[in-house]
């Protein structure tokens, strides 16, 4: 193989900054949610990328639970937003601002 | 909880001190569970609880033995091994006396509340706390455990101001809980310092006050550290200018609180003044001297030029009490054994006089529904009774020989005298301003035709009352008439905590006190 | 038989307690005579302790007893104890016997109060402390005594609360007093710092050995005790009110007793003085000047008490010029004289309020009453020459005797001032008696002698009052001089001036022209004295007002006093230092409140902050590698 | 030299497919954009030798995830295009210097811990002997058992909030409806 493993992390530090972006300037939930998902996968790649610069699989093994979180974290997280939405009406964080000081 | 043993000689003894705090605690607990419809019932447990804990403290006092100096009925255990944190009891002197005064007065403030019906239960149970509170926080020897105590004060003291005081209540509530609590902040960090100094320089981090005594410090930093001390209990004295929350405290708070916080919770900072700042900074304690004798000195003249204009009485029991606890500082602060004696039972002292005080006023108030002394006038006429006991505790309270102000009061002067004469002469005024603002609020109250036609029909003392202020009247001729048995067992333990601060004035041979080092680089007060 | 001593005023506090606790069940007089008992048995074993002291030697009359350790810290050890000498023992005497006899009065003079049970337990307290006080032996005790009484006459004086005057005139009198015992407080403390004990015996013999200002210092502040007690200038101001009381608490309190304890603090503590070179010049001239201004005002009083009370001050002040010029045991034999017939003046006074309509006291709206009330008429002029001064009455012998010892000592100035100040009390003294009992009657209702009881007692007063003098017929030889000596040293010789035959005439004289003089202007119809009133209004007014010391103190100490407390009360204390305080606790809300709009409530808002963190973190650890 | 090729191929769909995600203004575009992304990223797991995370990733992200949010999409109903605005004034700013600032640092991390385009990658054969799958369970359930089990309780307990969060409760929502309607705006 020889594609250096910086590559990798480079695509996935690019991924990870998308989606942080992506949180901070959607407003629609859904999407902000997917910029989530997005954020996690691009962990994901550079965990797996690590695995494979440092010769053993505990990487691997952290992605893998990492998605397993995710999954759990989507069904609640889509739940939450789901209620909200019924609550609301809207599916604009910006319109949810109760802790606003 | 396992028992060690006490380190030099291990004395089997029953756990009086540890008793006598949790009794309280034990009955809110058991007051709890019991249905909070049952008044009575509450009522009646909260009265048996404390006198049942007046009687193991008389028992405490029969148990402990006087004439010797150093603590006695030390209760220790371990609590926190690996960050050697200690439960540590013990009793002297000036604590056995604080611990009798909370035990004497409690009933009275449980019997002066008879007539409270709203949340009675929790209002009881938050009395029973604060009395485990407060003697815990005079028996406590070990400093962690004596700033929980100190804290502990503050949650049912806080909810008996904010919950069943009057009108202005929240405000004054929140003000003495922002007050004291601003004040403990410093005292944690010093507390905190001071533990880890005695990791660095013992060996082991403690809060064992007895082992934190032999501590050496730097002269600056024993300095910083008397000041943080200090502003903690100046707080709670309260010294000038920290008093501004005492007359608001005071005023809302319901009868039973206002005693509890006049008699009881001003002296566990004058309490933590002797103890602590003399027992552990006896450098700083002379350095500040003329500092903090002077806000005394402040405190007694203004307390008692502010009493003086008055028309709310409670307000004006309140600023006296600033006055008078200014001599309770100002004779700790001249480091002689009259003095601080006299400190120490001016104390007690006030803790029947102006508790007696505010149990009258509030007596006046159930019956006249009126603070404003301009809404009173002739009440001697139609209760003379009441009107002779509100007299005799004035008379206390102004210091006239024969009753207990006096003694405290004449020993404070003559221990200051004997150091700074200035001193004395200027408290001496105080004597007269306390006469002319009791007696012009007794003549404002009981004197002159009834200002009010309806006041002549309201009703003298009940047997209620009676057994309220007869006891407390019998305390108040005792001390003044006979005061030796209390002198007798404060005196060695004011040698005691002087052995550091003025060993001429202690007489007892200096064993180890804690050292300063270096030269003084902080000078905020120094002496002339 | 000196273990007597603590039951003396022990009797007193008995009846006191009892009265107290029993209060209203005690039915008709049965209190008053309660009271009166207890003092008499008092007076009873006083007389037995005398007898004991006098059948011991000269230089055995001293006793003391020890009842137990009052306080004790340290070095300082103060006893419960009571001490038995001539001077405390004449002092018990008078106190008990005079006493007695007043509260006889009042039985009768109270009846009909509805607090009559009170008043005589407040009577029998006051005994007690005056008791306390004469028969102390060291210095903190006697303070007992003299702030008790201070007590008693408070509550005394108001005893008729429910009139403002009454009560304002009893708080006055104690807050006045209390500043004069304020400083006799740091009097003793001082005292204690030097001597290292306030018992008689350690302090006084120790005292010529004082350094000449320290010494100053101590006696002044004694003085000063002494001066609030006795209503010397300036702190007198309390006495003409006092009259507030029931007229037997005047007679009692304000005459007899409680007034004269300065004088006796002054000559117990006369070793103290002596070492000082100018004290005892000091208080012979505050004496004097307070003798002759209240003589004067004395003058210038309708009211029949103020002018007794004023006549006291003005005693008092002669009593301390006694005092001051070493002439102890004349101070004390005018105390005791002075006892005896002011109690009658007043105890005549009160029986003449109490026969005319509403408690009449203005004395313009008397007159002839000796016709309506003879026996009362008779013994106030036993009184009333004898305060005067005319032999052989009691005051003669008394007042001679101080006056003559400022002849004695060579200090003529004040000879001549205290011979105007005995001009002034016969003339003053002439005017009330002939203004109340002599000429045209302008009073109203049918005045009539007092009931038995009263009369009794007025009757043995001025018997006392009238022969008190045997006790002092001569300066050096007489019965008290001598029985004093023991405390307070043989009288001086007289150093200088005429003989004593010659000082006396010239006493007489003086008090004669006194006498004469109000008798040309009152009684013998030459003069119009009630036009003479209008013609010198301004003077009269002077005099009256008490030359106006009163009205200064209310205006210039007690109102600018008033308006600071209020200032420091409301701005200072509310304003400024709460201010201050909760100020800091404002600033710390509004800069939260700054703070607040940093949550906006929005997420994204939020996410910015956690990038920013990270962003911040991950910065500082790839620049620090 | 395939990984080479491939991860050339791949790559810049993998970006450019999550910058139209993030761009995209309807939610259902978004959402397919995103699938893509997520293939990509399983090929970057093949490509970097982990078979079975290529796998899961198509199962869980693609197929299940994805799946669920299409669902809720559909459910709501908020698949039309929503208006780019920004209402938060410098948000979009902020969040984009910060990104770049982000990139940026971690770039710099890569460059400072790997190197960027040097190092020789190890020999992943050995790790992986007896195929991915394998290796892997052997890992997986010998060191990492318990916290596989305790993966399992986790996921059971989402899915039993999620059903009764989402339980739709007629009488509550109808006030909540109306009381938070009227204090958010």
């Amino acid at each position: 193989m020889r594609t250096p493993i910086s590559y990798f992390l480079l695509v996935s530090a690019l991924l990870f900054t998308i989606g942080t972006v992506g949180v901070l300037v959607r407003r629609n939930a859904l999407i902000i949610f997917m910029s989530i998902e997005l954020q996690l996968n691009a962990v994901n790649l550079a965990l797996v990328a690590f695995s494979r610069q440092n010769g053993n699989l505990t990487g691997q093994v952290l992605a893998f639970f990492s998605m397993v979180v995710a999954a759990a974290e989507v069904v609640v997280g889509l739940a939450i937003i789901v209620s909200l939405y019924r609550k609301r009406r809207s599916a604009d964080v910006d319109d949810a601002s109760l802790l606003k000081g | 909880m396992m028992l060690a043993q006490a380190a030099p000689a291990p004395v089997h003894h029953f756990p009086w001190l540890t008793v006598v705090t949790f009794a309280p605690l034990a009955g809110a607990v058991v007051a709890a569970v019991l249905p909070s419809s049952a008044l009575n019932l509450h009522r009646l447990w909260a009265l048996l609880v404390t006198l049942i804990t007046l009687g193991l403290a008389l028992a405490t006092l029969s148990a402990y033995s006087s004439g010797a100096a150093g603590f006695q009925l030390v209760d220790r255990a371990v609590w926190v091994k690996s960050l050697n944190f200690n439960y540590i009891l013990g009793v002297d002197g000036i604590s056995l006396f604080m611990v009798l005064l909370t035990a004497f007065l409690m009933p009275a403030a449980i019997l002066v509340s008879w007539r409270i019906e709203r949340q009675a239960k929790y209002y009881l149970i938050a009395f029973l706390v604060l009395e485990s509170a407060m003697i815990g926080s005079f028996l406590a020897l070990d400093l962690l455990l004596f700033f929980l105590f100190f804290e502990a004060l503050l949650f049912p003291m806080y909810l008996i101001i904010g919950g069943w005081g009057s009108e202005r209540r929240v405000y004054a509530a929140v003000k003495f809980f922002l007050f004291t609590m601003a004040g403990s902040a410093f005292l944690l960090v010093a507390i905190l310092f001071l533990y880890f100094r005695a990791g660095s320089q013992l060996g082991h981090s403690t809060f064992d006050f007895t082992e934190l005594q032999r501590l050496s410090l730097p002269i600056a930093t024993a300095r910083w550290l008397f000041l943080a001390f200090f502003v903690a209990f100046a707080v709670k004295v309260p010294l000038f200018p920290l008093h501004t929350w005492l007359p608001d405290a005071h005023t809302e708070a319901p009868t039973a609180g206002s005693l509890i916080l006049a008699a009881v919770l001003l002296k566990i900072g004058a309490y933590g003044l002797i103890r602590f700042n003399l027992g552990l900074f006896p450098e700083a304690s002379l350095h500040f001297r003329s500092f903090v004798s002077i806000l005394a000195l402040i405190g007694i003249v203004y307390g008692a030029v502010v009493a003086l204009i008055q028309t709310d009485i409670k307000r004006l029991v309140a600023y006296s009490s600033v006055s008078h606890l200014g001599f309770v500082v100002l004779g700790t602060f001249a480091f002689t054994v009259q003095g601080l004696s006299g400190g120490v039972l001016q104390m007690v002292n006030h803790g029947l006089s102006t508790g007696a005080l505010f149990l009258l006023v509030g007596m006046l108030y159930e019956r006249t529904h009126t603070r404003d002394l301009g809404q009173m006038g002739g009440l001697a006429l139609t209760m003379p009774v009441l009107a002779g006991v509100f007299l005799f505790v004035a008379l206390s309270s102004i210091g006239l020989p024969g009753l207990n102000g006096f003694v405290g009061e004449f020993l404070v002067l003559l221990g200051t005298f004997v150091v700074t004469k200035v001193y004395a002469v200027i408290a001496v005024t105080a004597v007269v301003l306390a006469a002319v603002y009791m007696l012009w609020a007794y003549q404002r109250a009981m004197h002159g035709a009834l200002s009010v036609p309806d006041h002549g029909l309201l009703p003298d003392l009940n047997l209620r009352e009676y057994a309220i202020l007869v006891p407390i009247m019998a305390g108040i001729l005792f001390i003044g008439v006979f005061p030796k048995p209390l002198l007798s067992k404060i005196e060695p333990a004011v040698r005691q905590t002087l052995v550091c601060v003025s060993p001429a004035q202690s007489q007892m041979v200096v064993t180890s006190c804690p050292r300063v080092t270096g030269s003084p680089a902080f000078d905020i007060a120094r002496r002339p | 038989m000196n273990i007597l001593a603590p039951f003396i005023p022990a009797i007193p506090l008995a009846g006191a307690a009892v009265l107290l606790l029993t209060g209203p069940r005690w039915r008709d007089r049965s209190a008053g005579w309660l009271a009166s008992a207890a003092v008499a048995v008092a007076f009873g074993l006083a007389v037995t302790v005398f007898g004991t002291l006098v059948s011991r030697p000269v230089t055995l009359r001293l006793s003391h007893v020890s009842l137990f350790e009052w306080i004790g810290v340290g070095s300082f050890r103060v006893d419960i104890a009571f001490r038995v000498d001539p001077l405390s023992t004449v002092m018990a005497l008078t106190v008990t016997g005079v006493g007695a006899m007043i509260h006889l009065y009042a039985v009768d003079y109270m009846r009909g109060d509805p607090r009559y049970a009170r008043f005589f337990a407040y009577m029998n307290l006051f005994v007690f402390f005056m008791l306390v006080l004469v028969l102390a032996d060291n210095y903190l005790l006697l303070y007992v005594g003299w702030e008790g009484v201070g007590l008693c006459s408070y509550l005394l004086i108001g005893f008729w609360f429910e009139r403002k005057t009454a009560a304002d005139a009893a708080k006055k009198a104690f807050v006045t007093t209390r500043i004069g015992d304020s400083a006799l407080l740091i009097g003793l403390i001082f005292m204690w710092s030097r001597f290292g004990s306030l018992d008689f015996d350690r302090v006084l013999p120790h005292a010529h050995a004082l350094a000449n200002g320290t010494a100053t210092v101590m006696a002044m502040l004694l003085f000063a005790g002494a001066v609030g007690k006795s209503a010397q200038l300036p702190l007198h101001v309390w006495l003409p009110d006092a009259m507030e009381g029931p007229t037997p608490v005047s007679a009692l309190i304000h005459a007899a007793t409680m007034v004269t304890a300065g004088v006796y603090l002054v000559v117990r503590s006369h070793q103290i003085f002596e070492a000082s070179g100018v004290a005892l010049t000091i208080v012979a001239v505050v004496g004097l000047v307070t003798a002759i201004y209240a003589g004067l005002s004395a003058i210038g009083q309708d009211d029949i008490k103020r002018m007794l009370a004023y006549s006291t001050i003005s005693q008092l002040g002669f009593m301390f010029f006694g005092a001051g010029m070493g002439a102890y045991s004349a101070a004390i034999f005018l105390l005791v004289a002075h006892a005896f017939f002011k109690a009658v003046l007043f105890l005549g006074a009160g029986s003449v309020m109490h026969a005319l309509p509403d408690e009449e006291t203005d004395m313009t709206r008397m007159g002839g009453l000796r016709r309506a009330m003879p026996l009362t008429a008779v013994t106030w002029v036993v009184g009333w020459l004898a305060m005067a001064g005319i032999p052989p009455l009691s005051g003669f012998f008394a007042k001679d005797q101080v006056v003559a010892a400022a002849s004695q000592a060579g200090r003529i100035g004040l000879w001549y001032a205290a011979l105007f100040g005995a001009l002034l009390t016969a003339l003053y003294e002439t005017r009330g008696t002939f203004l109340t009992f002599f000429g045209e009657p302008r009073h109203r209702g049918h005045p009539h002698d007092p009931p038995s009881l009263m009369r009794t007692a007025l009757v043995s007063l001025a018997v006392g009052a009238a022969l008190a003098g045997v006790l002092g017929l001569s300066a050096t030889s007489g019965l008290l001089p001598k029985f004093l000596t023991p405390v307070v040293g043989p009288t001086k010789e007289a150093v200088a001036g005429p003989s004593e035959l010659v000082l006396s005439i010239i006493s007489v004289a003086v008090a004669l022209v006194g006498i004469l003089t109000a008798w040309l202007v009152y009684l013998s119809g030459r003069i119009d004295w009630m036009a003479l009133r209008v013609r010198f209004a301004s003077a009269k007014r002077t005099f009256q007002r008490g030359f106006y010391v009163n009205d200064f103190y209310s205006g210039a100490i007690v109102g600018p006093a008033k308006l600071a407390a209020a200032f420091v009360a409301y701005v200072v204390d509310r304003r400024v230092v709460d201010g201050t305080l909760t100020g800091i606790g404002r600033l710390v809300s509004s800069s939260a409140g700054a703070a607040r709009r940093a949550q906006t409530g929005l997420v994204r808002t939020y996410a910015v902050g956690i990038l920013l963190g990270a962003t911040a973190v991950l910065g500082y650890l790839v620049v620090r590698s | 030299m395939a990984d080479w090729y491939a991860f050339w191929l791949i790559a810049p769909i993998s970006i450019l497919s999550a910058g139209a995600m993030v761009l995209a203004r309807n939610a259902v575009h978004a959402a397919l954009l995103l699938i893509v992304n997520f293939f990509t990223l399983a090929v970057f797991f093949l490509i970097l030798g982990s078979s079975f995370l290529f796998v899961v990733q198509i199962i869980v992200y693609a197929g299940a995830i994805m799946v669920l949010f299409l669902f809720v999409i559909m459910l709501l109903g908020v698949d039309r295009p929503v208006p780019l605005t920004e209402r938060i004034r410098g948000q979009r700013w902020i969040a984009t210097v910060l990104g770049l600032a982000l990139v940026l640092e971690i770039g710099l991390a890569v460059r400072l811990g790997l190197g960027l385009s040097t190092g020789k990658v190890p020999d992943f054969s050995r790790v992986n002997a007896g195929g991915n799958v394998r290796a892997l369970a052997r890992v997986l359930f010998n060191s990492y058992f318990f916290p596989f089990e305790v993966t399992s309780i986790l996921l059971t307990v989402a899915a039993i909030g999620a059903m009764l969060h989402g339980r739709r409760n007629i009488a509550e929502e109808e006030t909540v409806d109306t009381a938070v309607g009227e204090t958010a705006t």
